[in-house]
């Protein structure tokens, strides 16, 4: 344990005694509960009074600032960090599940190796775990770090780990990027704007919002600031108008108030449609990107008409400070990439970009030249394809899950068998843990120190702090000073606390920001007592499309799913759950919590019209059999009724093989269900998936928050 | 009971015609009516033996139970609410229509509960003494307890023999 | 034996038109993103039951965020959320019918009380609750360690037998009463706030007190946009919900 | 079947039924007993000893005055004093330790191996029932008035049984000219949630 | 096709010439009086004797009660109430549908015994008892599922109205509170109520058995030897019981449907529900009532002296005219209910008819409604034990029905249509695989059977007084050559 953290010893209170007050109730029993108080007393603490601590949520990678609720040495509660520009004082599900994640009973709770694929963990010492570490950095060439999208000082300090030793840079994963299809929208922004910037897009100033499948009220980018955008459009003088285009009514297009089902895939012909009518409406012609489309046949194969086409590009004349939202369902095409371009073009076209209501380059974030987003599909397949090669003799593997994350049709697993060592620093006993040779546990996000860069959805440059709310209850070791260990002479630190000093150390001197010191150590403190650093202003620049408008578009009719014969296809669509994203299922509250469209709690469902499935003699629980070119998955049917009748959807963050007791196999993953074709940024093109649904003649009841008498009548009940 | 100075005699008779004219040759013969307990299988009313109807205080403890039974009420309804004021429900603290329901309830049930003791504080028993009885009373015979001198024992004898008495014996404690 | 004998209660309180707290919720900003619901749970000690009791309607959770379907597609529509929580209500159908004043009006707070240890499991109360916000402990819920670390000690475990509901954090509510007390001042607005209120991204639920005409729930309480659930039955809740859509431009 | 009364008469049976109904009896009275005795503590603290010598409760409970929980003082509390104390006589050559008392002997084990004194609490309110220290001690209550007169305990005991009908009996005793007052104090809320 | 007597009566035109007398006599106990000691013997005879197949029934009663009614509430107790089909929205469930069951039956035996006994109804004499006792051990099953129901029970005593140190007292606004006020008076009531008239039979039995049976009787008998006082007393009692007990009998099934009335449910909210649950109480218990005599008869010797086709004859009339009663009642809280109904009362009444749980509503008016109607109507089927006493389970099926109806079915609409129901649950995944409500109804069935059992063997079932009392008020006078009973006012 470095120095750092036996400062903070004295958290170490005796939880076991704290508990068992909390939990006897009355009787007899509880007089011989003993209390233990702290040994010293902490500073600014008083025995029996709750101490709050700033620290940064890594339910996801963006980074919110967390207030934790401490007492007795326990974490009681997470809170929004009212001073934080992301979040400002406000919380999603997952961010206050997080508790639950820490004092959850199924933790990996010491360094252990252990046979792949088998559960059960064979206990090593920490120094003997370094020396594994240390071993294979010895051999940088077939060394590589998989690393999640949170926390970004392990990433840093990966970089350096790698630069010191001469081994390939770390590759960064997260299936919510997948979703998103970061690396399309970047290259997008790169081919539009000139810089492949993750976007920023001012909704809460908008008076139109027209959302392509984005679902940033639920998992997109940075659904908690997206949430509060939203908020403060419906909150104006003239409330926001906002419209969702998708196949299925998601939480956000519950929000919105029209809503039009698309055809996955014909997005790009929406878009440069409504891109036409609007420039022929407005200005007489309509400009090159979009002059090539046929209104009619885009209205034939998106399954709108052309009433409604015009009648959002009325909307968008009408509309002072409209703007336009690339969702990640529309990227993850294969014409993903046009699309994107499409829409930043329509952005253009209808001179938001800069506007209040608009779109802007998000400022790079405190610490870094620009943004560095997370491996696309096909840098992940180059990854699989080294592995397979006897190039990586070494995987180490830290806060990302791909064998649960990556579609199976990617050939992960196999490529794990070539790989000599596998090494995994899950702090949870996750698929891809029991996939690895050794796990050596790295702290929760609440025992971490850290930071993590704001990376879109605020204007101001941010950086959001880590730092431990109680000392570490396992005998987990952070993963970071396992590094720096490892490394040994090969970085000039000590410990964790020591690099992350080093790194802010060049915010000291940066001007606009929310508060300011003298030197290091009190900056540290600052740093620590706010949960970061950030701009006080905004510092959102304007993007340029210089030409762009000028560049031709052109789309394809999506292929259209066969809806003859015994075999019926169905365009099959996957979205991360709202409630449980792509790691919440380990967390009993987040399993127990309803989705928001159809209040299922504790697993997967398949959506499916109610014509459909009447259509199909399918009726509700019944478990279908989704077969897909990469493979097939049983699941229930969930009646949904807003949804196309060509198009199922499943939520994906369920069905996992490990990863706990309260995630363990229940429900089903999608992503077996992915080709691993991707799009011209190198995205996962999974939006073009076709699936075929069996009966399987079995029934297995979905659990509802709703009673389905109440919602959808008598005689839906069975 | 005091049987040291007088002599019980028990006259059982088969029906209840010879009972209620052996009453009238015992009152002929001086024994008082209160000196004579009529005892029997079935419940007969006095009429039918030509006496005077026996005197009962049960209405009485049942109306006095009554009144206690609406005292606990009232207690119930006004004085506790005022023991510890609770509110609920935006209703006021003490309600008129549930104090009409708790107050026909207690009255009832206390009510219900002094009759039912008033039947054995006023026939006095429970007895589990020795007392006088023949247990063919219960099946249907009539038995006529007296009490009488014992200078008229045998006159007394002799007029229950004329009335067609089964049996005539000097009363003897049997267990009941 | 011996009953002490407590002196007559004098004081006259009577219900005011508005109550003490009250909350307000935006329909048009609730996302239904359920983070109030998890807060709660994550305040109030709430246990989670599994998927078979959850889906045989024994969820405990204090707050549900309620959708209804409108039409058939393609013109469906969902109905705005509704998070529903006890309404707090200042003539509420649950009290009076609890044998033993388990839930109570509480003369202090205006609040409605659900006093755990008091309550023997009736379930009357809940069946007279026109809302469906009252939850019962069906069982003793396994919470396997660690995870009891987190139980927050302002908040009473509940064990099985017991019915409960939301509070409005009370807990909170004494936590800022307390505090200005020992300031000698009065609570300010928004420094009690329930966690749901805490947590929401949207900023949909507002809490404060109503009492105090300038505070901003008091504001909200009054705007034409407000209405009360089931108001016909005059319960009168504490909570206004406020329907959106009046300034759409475009609509 | 023999008569059963009869039963009743023989002796061995009576004496049988009381030998019974005796060990109920002891059994719920030890059972009761059990829940009274004050439990054993770590060490014998003797609270007359140290209000002898005028330290203020609040020194060693200052919780009471600004929160819930009057909180127990921590080892490093004790130790500044008795740590001290140890050097009085002659700083060079502290008391041995063998020499002292052995209940300090035992505070000064703690303090070695900077373990936590296993306190085991007196007064236990159930977890359903929310105390908090601050208003009582606002209100001017001393210490002694729920705790006893501690000048004359060594251990803590339990000087008043701790049940609602006590809590409550005090605060109408402590609210009979203000009825506002006494709304707040004998409402349900103010205790239970 | 209908028969009646008359058309039987053209069919054998001699037994028209035979002699009218004997065959009244025949008909009517009252009229076929034996001696007191050999009407004695007989019950004597009923109460004492027991064959292999009476210990074999009784034992299988034991072991399903201490298993299905003690075993599973204990297990219930120990883990919570999700071993029963409650859930939310449906916070009542079975045990509150098996408690109403219960008070309901246990209503008839008082109604028979004090209102026949107000109205003078002679017929009612020789089962009066069995009645009584019917309702006693009723009251006890409808005890144990409220204390069941409950998910506190051990703290069940903070319903009584004692002081403790708490300072606190129970809630007089509750309907529940009126409920345990109005059953505990009716428990108290109907127990005393059951014991005076049981006291001279108590001396009777006294005076014939040995052994322990005579020293248990001789405490239980008070020393009742009959005196004119005595009896005197016991008269008065009886009357004032016989008054006093009716309202309270009323009130007791009222304040049992203000548990429902008066909570703020669509449904529930009615202000017909008092009388309509006495009627459905009636419905049930006159039909357990005759269900009973039935059983008895058929099983104890001796009983069909004293048990006669009249009083099938006059139980299945009441049973008609209750029935009658019930379909008024029901029929006028439907009607105003489905006239001026609420959306939320609309849904609910379409949710009994066409819920998923509709057959039960059709079974219950078929059972309630059709069958006696169509059945009891015959003076030659309802004097058919075999008839009377089917008619009689249907009828408690069918306010089985009702209840259920009223109580869980009811409960899965409110007015949150996201909240409505889900349906009730009866199998499970894990022990004890039904909801414990199933085993322990069973088990409280076995135990009131097997209480009945034991009952019967141990007080004289039959109440001999007022039979020979009933026997010497009767007589026949001949009008011409009519023979006409004729009643004395021996009081």
């Amino acid at each position: 344990m470095t120095d750092s953290f036996t400062r903070r010893d004295f958290l170490k209170v005796m939880g076991a005694g704290a508990a068992a007050t909390v939990l006897t109730g009355c009787g007899p029993a509880s007089r011989y509960v003993t209390r233990e108080p702290y040994t010293k007393m902490p500073e600014y603490t008083y025995n029996g009074q709750s101490t709050y601590y700033a620290t940064t949520c890594r339910e996801c990678a963006a980074g919110c600032g967390l207030i934790l609720r401490t007492h007795q040495g326990r974490a009681i509660k997470a809170e929004g960090n009212k001073f934080h520009p992301l979040n400002q004082g406000k919380t999603c599900a997952r961010g206050q599940a997080t508790l639950h994640g820490m004092y959850n009973p199924d933790r990996v709770q010491f360094p252990a190796q252990h046979a792949r694929g088998d559960a059960t963990l064979t206990e090593m010492d920490w120094d003997a775990a370094i020396a594994v570490v240390q071993k294979a950095l010895q051999d940088p060439q077939g060394t590589q770090f998989l690393l999640g999208t949170a926390s970004d000082h392990l990433f840093d300090l990966v970089t350096d780990v790698c630069q010191a030793v001469g081994a390939p840079s770390p590759l960064r994963f997260g299936a919510l990027s997948m979703f998103e299809a970061r690396a399309t929208l970047g290259e997008a922004s790169r081919a539009v704007f000139g810089k492949p910037d993750l976007l920023f897009f001012d909704i809460a100033n908008a008076d139109l919002v027209i959302s392509f499948g984005a679902n940033f009220l639920e998992t997109w980018l940075s659904p908690v600031a997206y949430t509060r955008g939203y908020a403060q459009m419906r909150r104006g003088d003239v409330r926001g108008h906002f419209v969702q285009l998708e196949p299925r009514l998601s939480e956000t297009a519950a929000k919105a108030d029209e809503w039009y089902p698309l055809l996955p895939g014909a997005e790009g012909l929406v878009v440069s449609a409504l891109g036409k009518l609007f420039a022929e409406q407005k200005f007489g012609v309509a400009p090159a990107a979009f002059e090539m489309v046929d209104l009619a046949a885009a209205a034939e194969a998106s399954g709108l008409t052309l009433e409604q086409f015009e009648r959002l590009a009325a909307l968008l004349l009408r509309a002072e400070r409209p703007v336009i939202l690339p969702g990640g369902a529309a990227l993850a095409q294969a014409e993903g990439l046009e699309t994107a371009k499409a829409i930043l073009t329509l952005n253009a076209l209808l001179d938001n970009l800069g506007k209040a209501g608009g779109v802007f380059h998000t400022p790079a974030a405190p610490l870094a030249d620009s943004y560095h987003r997370p491996a696309s599909a096909a840098e992940i397949s180059a990854l699989v394809k080294r592995m397979n090669a006897g190039e990586v003799n070494t995987l180490l593997v830290h806060g990302v899950n791909p064998l649960f994350e990556l579609p199976a049709a990617l050939g992960l697993e196999a490529a794990l068998q070539k790989v000599k060592t596998v090494i995994s620093f899950a702090t949870f006993p996750d698929e891809t843990a029991l996939a690895a040779d050794y796990i050596f546990p790295d702290h929760h996000g609440l025992e971490s120190w850290g930071y993590q860069r704001v990376q879109t959805g605020a204007g101001q440059s941010a950086l959001s702090g880590s730092q431990p709310v109680v000392v570490p209850y396992y005998n987990t070791r952070a993963t970071a000073d396992v590094l720096i260990a490892a490394a040994g002479d090969a970085l000039p630190f000590k410990d964790e606390v020591e690099f992350l000093q080093s790194k802010v150390a060049a915010l000291v001197e940066a001007p606009g920001g929310f508060y300011s010191a003298a030197d290091l150590p009190s900056f540290w403190a600052l740093f620590q007592q706010y949960g970061g650093w950030w701009q006080n202003d905004s510092s959102a620049s304007a993007p340029s499309a210089a030409g762009a408008l000028e560049k031709k578009l052109t789309f394809h009719a999506p292929e259209a799913a066969h809806a003859e014969g015994e075999h019926e296809e169905f365009s099959l669509y996957v979205y991360p759950s709202p409630i449980l994203a792509e790691a919440g299922a380990n967390k009993p509250w987040l399993q127990e919590i309803a989705d928001p469209t159809t209040t299922v709690m504790w697993n997967s469902w398949l959506e499916m019209n109610p014509e459909t499935a009447h259509h199909l003699g399918i009726e509700d629980d019944d478990v279908v059999r989704v077969i897909s070119p990469a493979g097939e998955v049983e699941v229930s049917v969930y009646r949904y009724p807003a949804i196309r009748p060509d198009v199922v959807a499943i939520p994906f963050g369920q069905g996992h093989t490990a990863y706990g007791r309260y995630a363990e196999n229940r429900g089903v993953n999608p992503a077996l269900l992915f080709s691993a074709e991707t799009n011209a940024a190198g995205d996962l093109a999974f939006g073009g998936v076709k699936v075929k649904i069996e009966k399987t003649g079995k029934k297995r009841p979905l659990s509802r928050l709703e009673s389905k008498m109440g919602v959808y009548g008598f005689g839906e009940e069975h | 009971m005091t049987t040291q100075e007088k002599n019980l005699l028990l006259a059982v008779f088969e029906d209840i015609d010879p009972a209620a004219h052996a009453v009238d040759s015992l009152r002929a013969l001086g024994v008082a009516d209160a000196q004579v307990t009529v005892i029997s299988g079935t419940p007969i009313t006095e009429a039918m033996m030509g006496r005077k109807p026996q005197w009962s205080n049960v209405a009485r403890f049942a109306l006095g139970g009554a009144a206690a039974g609406m005292g606990l009420g009232i207690f119930l309804a006004f004085g506790t609410p005022s023991l510890y004021p609770v509110y609920v429900g935006g209703q006021p603290l003490i309600p008129v229509p549930p104090t009409i329901v708790v107050l026909f309830e207690t009255t009832m049930l206390v009510m219900l509960i002094s009759t039912f003791l008033g039947v054995f504080l006023d026939s006095r028993f429970p007895n589990f003494t020795p007392m006088e009885y023949v247990p063919e009373i219960s099946d249907g015979r009539i038995a006529l307890l007296i009490e009488c001198a014992p200078e008229l024992e045998k006159k007394v004898e002799a007029a229950m023999q004329t009335q067609g008495a089964e049996s005539i014996r000097r009363a003897q404690a049997e267990v009941v | 034996m011996a009953i002490p004998k407590i002196p007559e209660f004098k004081a006259e309180w009577k219900e005011g038109e508005e109550g003490r707290w009250g909350m307000a919720v935006d329909m048009d900003l609730c996302t239904g993103c359920q983070a109030c619901v998890v807060a709660c749970s994550m305040e109030n000690n709430v246990p989670f039951v599994g998927e078979a009791e959850a889906g045989y309607g024994r969820s405990l959770g204090w707050i549900r965020v309620e959708r209804l379907w409108e039409g058939q597609y393609p013109e469906v529509k969902m109905t705005p959320y509704q998070p529903v929580m006890c309404q707090q209500c200042g003539s509420a159908p649950c009290e009076p019918v609890c044998p033993v004043f388990a839930t109570v009006h509480s003369q202090a707070e205006q609040l409605n009380v659900q006093v755990y240890n008091r309550c023997v499991g009736t379930r009357y109360c809940a069946n007279n609750c026109p809302y469906v916000v009252r939850v019962f402990n069906w069982a003793d819920f396994d919470r396997p360690d660690p995870l009891p670390n987190q139980f927050n000690p302002d908040v009473t475990v509940r064990r099985r037998g017991v019915m409960e509901k939301c509070t409005f954090c009370i807990q909170r509510i004494h936590r800022a009463e307390d505090q200005a007390k020992a300031e000698g001042r009065e609570v300010l607005d928004g420094e009690a706030q329930p966690a749901c209120a805490q947590a929401c991204p949207a900023d949909a639920i507002v809490f404060g007190r109503l009492d105090d005409p300038e505070s901003r729930v008091s504001k909200l309480s009054r705007s034409n946009r407000g209405s009360h659930l089931l108001e016909e039955l005059g319960t009168q809740p504490r909570v206004t919900y406020l329907k959106g859509g009046s300034n759409d431009r475009l609509g | 079947m023999a008569n059963l009364l009869e039963i009743l008469k023989k002796k061995e049976v009576v004496l049988l039924l009381v030998i019974a109904f005796l060990a109920l009896l002891s059994g719920g009275a030890w059972a009761m007993y059990q829940t009274q005795i004050p439990p054993e503590q770590p060490i014998q603290f003797p609270h007359n000893i140290h209000v002898g010598l005028q330290i203020q409760c609040l020194y060693c409970h200052p919780g009471a005055q600004r929160q819930a929980s009057a909180g127990l003082p921590t080892q490093q509390k004790c130790w500044a004093c008795h740590g001290q104390l140890r050097k009085y006589s002659d700083p060079a050559a502290p008391v041995a330790l063998n020499l002292w008392p052995t209940e300090l002997q035992k505070l000064a084990g703690y303090v070695e191996r900077n373990e936590p004194i296993p306190w085991v609490p007196v007064y236990q309110v159930p977890d359903h029932v929310h105390f908090n220290h601050r208003p009582h001690i606002a209100a001017g209550f001393a210490c002694e008035t729920c705790h006893g007169d501690m000048s004359k305990k060594t251990v803590a005991t339990v000087g008043e049984t701790v049940n609602m009908g006590w809590c409550i009996n005090c605060h109408l005793e402590n609210s009979v000219e203000d009825p506002l007052k006494r709304t707040k104090l004998i409402d349900c809320a103010t205790c239970h949630y | 096709m209908t028969v009646s007597a008359k058309a039987l009566a053209q069919v054998h035109p001699e037994a028209h010439e035979h002699d009218h007398e004997a065959e009244l006599r025949k008909e009517h106990l009252m009229l076929d009086p034996k001696p007191r000691g050999e009407m004695n013997a007989l019950v004597m005879e009923a109460m004492l004797t027991t064959s292999w197949k009476f210990w074999a029934v009784a034992g299988l009663m034991a072991l399903v009660t201490v298993v299905g009614l003690f075993g599973m509430w204990g297990y219930s107790i120990s883990e919570g109430m999700y071993t029963a089909s409650v859930n939310r929205p449906m916070y009542w469930s079975y045990f509150l549908v098996h408690t109403v069951f219960w008070i309901g039956i246990s209503h008839a035996g008082t109604f028979v015994s004090a209102l026949l006994r107000v109205f003078r109804a002679e017929f009612r004499r020789p089962f009066t008892r069995a009645a009584e006792l019917m309702t006693t051990f009723a009251l006890a099953q409808a005890g144990i599922h409220i204390f069941a129901h409950m998910g506190r029970v051990w703290l069940a005593y903070w319903m009584f109205p004692i002081p403790t140190q708490r300072l606190i007292w129970p809630n007089l606004h509750s309907p529940l509170m009126w409920d345990f006020l109005a059953i505990n008076t009716y428990l108290l009531s109907s127990t005393m109520y059951l014991f005076l008239p049981l006291i001279p039979d108590l001396a009777m039995a006294r005076d014939r058995s040995t052994g322990w049976r005579k020293s248990v009787y001789r405490v239980l008998a008070l020393g009742f030897r009959g005196t004119e006082s005595e009896w005197t007393h016991l008269r008065i009692a009886l009357n004032i019981f016989a008054f006093a007990i009716l309202p309270v009998m009323f009130s007791v099934h009222t304040i049992v449907s203000w548990d429902f009335a008066a909570a703020m449910r669509p449904g529930w909210s009615s202000t017909i529900f008092g009388p309509y649950f006495v009627v459905g109480a009636l419905q049930s218990g006159v039909s357990a009532v005759a269900m009973v005599v039935i059983t008895v008869r058929a099983t104890m010797k001796n009983m069909t002296y004293f048990v006669r086709p009249e009083h099938f004859d006059a139980l299945g009339k009441l049973m008609l005219i209750i029935s009658m009663a019930w379909a008024y009642f029901f029929f006028n809280d439907y009607m105003v209910q489905w006239y001026g109904g609420d959306s939320f009362t609309d849904s609910l009444l379409h949710f009994h008819e066409a819920g998923p749980g509709g057959w039960v509503w059709f079974l219950m008016l078929i059972t309630n409604i059709l069958v006696p109607w169509l059945v009891l109507w015959n003076k030659q089927w309802r004097r058919n034990p075999w008839i009377l006493f089917t008619v009689g389970l249907l009828a408690n099926v069918g306010m089985w029905a009702e209840r259920f109806i009223i109580v869980p079915v009811s409960l899965q609409i409110n007015r949150v249509p996201f909240m409505w129901g889900h349906g009730v649950k009866i199998f499970r995944e894990t022990f004890p695989y039904v909801s414990v409500e199933i085993p322990i109804f069973i088990g409280s069935v076995a135990f009131f059977v097997l209480l009945y059992m034991l009952a019967s063997k141990f007080i004289p079932l039959v109440p001999v007084w007022e039979v020979q009392e009933g026997q010497m008020a009767h007589s026949i006078r001949r009008y011409g050559k009519e023979p006409v009973i004729t009643v004395a006012e021996l009081e």
